[in-house]
């Protein structure tokens, strides 16, 4: 499931701070199908990795980004797109 | 107009310099907010600051083009650091010009006040051997949640 | 803390990282005003600033006390300039600094709103041939009329 | 009446911007006496000295300091003040 390819066929995930330190991994990327067409589609597919991933995200603050916007999780994913997962940010 | 997010220490005297000469304006405001030696933690040794670089230009880009639309703002500059900083470092650096000084101090504020909770940076106490993410506060969400009605400058 | 009445020209980046080193805060904000290219007059060559040194100095240093107790400052800067002012130049320079933004930005603008009618200097605005007294704004008086009632930070 | 001495027998007047310009003069000294006792005083001595005295310490807008205060007209005036006269301010 996991592709090392970057192209056109594949979404690239991103994990930050607490979610990061959760899954133990920085990102990943996975080839695109069209049963990762949503963001909580993808969340479904990253949660049956274990209990860490699906606590992580399960988590009640979680904040998902597409494409470096804040999304909702009905929010679409298409090939190529880059989500992301973290806690809200405490910048400035 | 300019954002910065670097991992490198930020010169602060240089930066409001060759702003106020490169966008020479009647009202010019500008803020820097340093690391604390306390915060969630009694006494914080130093801040590490993770960051999504990619997600925190293009979120701190879209607030520059929003304060610009609000306030009329002829120029701005966003810098923000990640990486390890020490207690009294620039973490952030937010500047304004304007005509007015009503506007360029409203703009200022509210970039500051927005980038604290829409910019992908999170903030990691560290005090001797222990360390902690820092949880959000509600004086920053409530500071944030000023700028939602539109352009109030309250 | 410091308050500077002087003919000579500012330096901003200078005034802005002599002030961040010296006075060690989380949240530093200031502000710039600068000769505007039109006013009163349509269009400005250059500005005369008349001053009362003494009663100036004693004023913003008021104005800072006041500010300090309003606001739990760290530290703040007034430098003013007066005599003969080309367009672009800074007039005015403030600096607050404060362990949180909210009041670094209240107390700064606090002291230019008040300064602005409360310091005794006069602008005299020079076009060509032609000049004439800078009349005080209705925006000034109302902006001023802002702190009257306490330390609203509205 | 003008005293060219600086000393604790005189008080100090100062004139700027528009008053300065209509009095012609940007300051100077008058032996004090109790008849110079509040600022009211001391502008009825001064606006003796002609119509364009007299017209601009009756200007609406008028503020006046004493020792680099504003004060009201009823304000008292002793020995060595310094008062001043001017229109309203428009710095910063």
């Amino acid at each position: 499931m996991v592709s090392q390819g970057i192209g056109p066929t594949v979404i690239t995930i991103k994990f930050f701070s607490l979610i990061r330190e959760a899954v133990e991994v920085e990102g990943l990327s996975l080839e695109w199908s069209p049963d990762l067409s949503s963001v909580a589609m993808v969340k479904a597919e990253l949660s049956q990795r274990g209990a860490n991933w699906s606590d992580a995200l399960s988590h009640p603050n979680l904040i998902q980004a597409v494409n470096h916007k804040v999304v909702f999780e009905d929010n679409a994913v298409a090939d190529g797109d880059e989500l992301a997962f973290f806690p809200p940010m405490t910048g400035g | 107009m300019t954002v910065l997010v670097t991992k490198d220490s930020i010169d602060l005297g240089n930066l409001y310099q060759v702003f106020v000469e490169r966008y020479p304006s009647a009202a010019v405001a500008n803020f820097a907010g340093h690391v604390r030696d306390h915060g969630d933690r009694e006494s914080v040794d130093c801040l590490e600051l993770e960051a999504y670089p990619e997600m925190a230009i293009s979120q701190l880009t879209a607030l520059g083009v929003e304060a610009t639309s609000r306030y009329g703002l002829h120029a701005w500059q966003v810098v923000h650091r990640y990486g390890e900083l020490s207690v009294g470092e620039p973490i952030v650096w937010v500047a304004t010009a304007a005509d007015h000084r009503a506007d360029a101090f409203a703009a200022c504020e509210f970039l500051m006040d927005t980038l604290k909770t829409d910019a992908p940076f999170w903030k990691r106490e560290h005090s001797g051997q222990e360390s902690s993410w820092v949880k959000v506060q509600t004086r920053d969400l409530e500071r944030k949640a000023r700028w939602l009605g539109g352009s109030d400058t309250a």
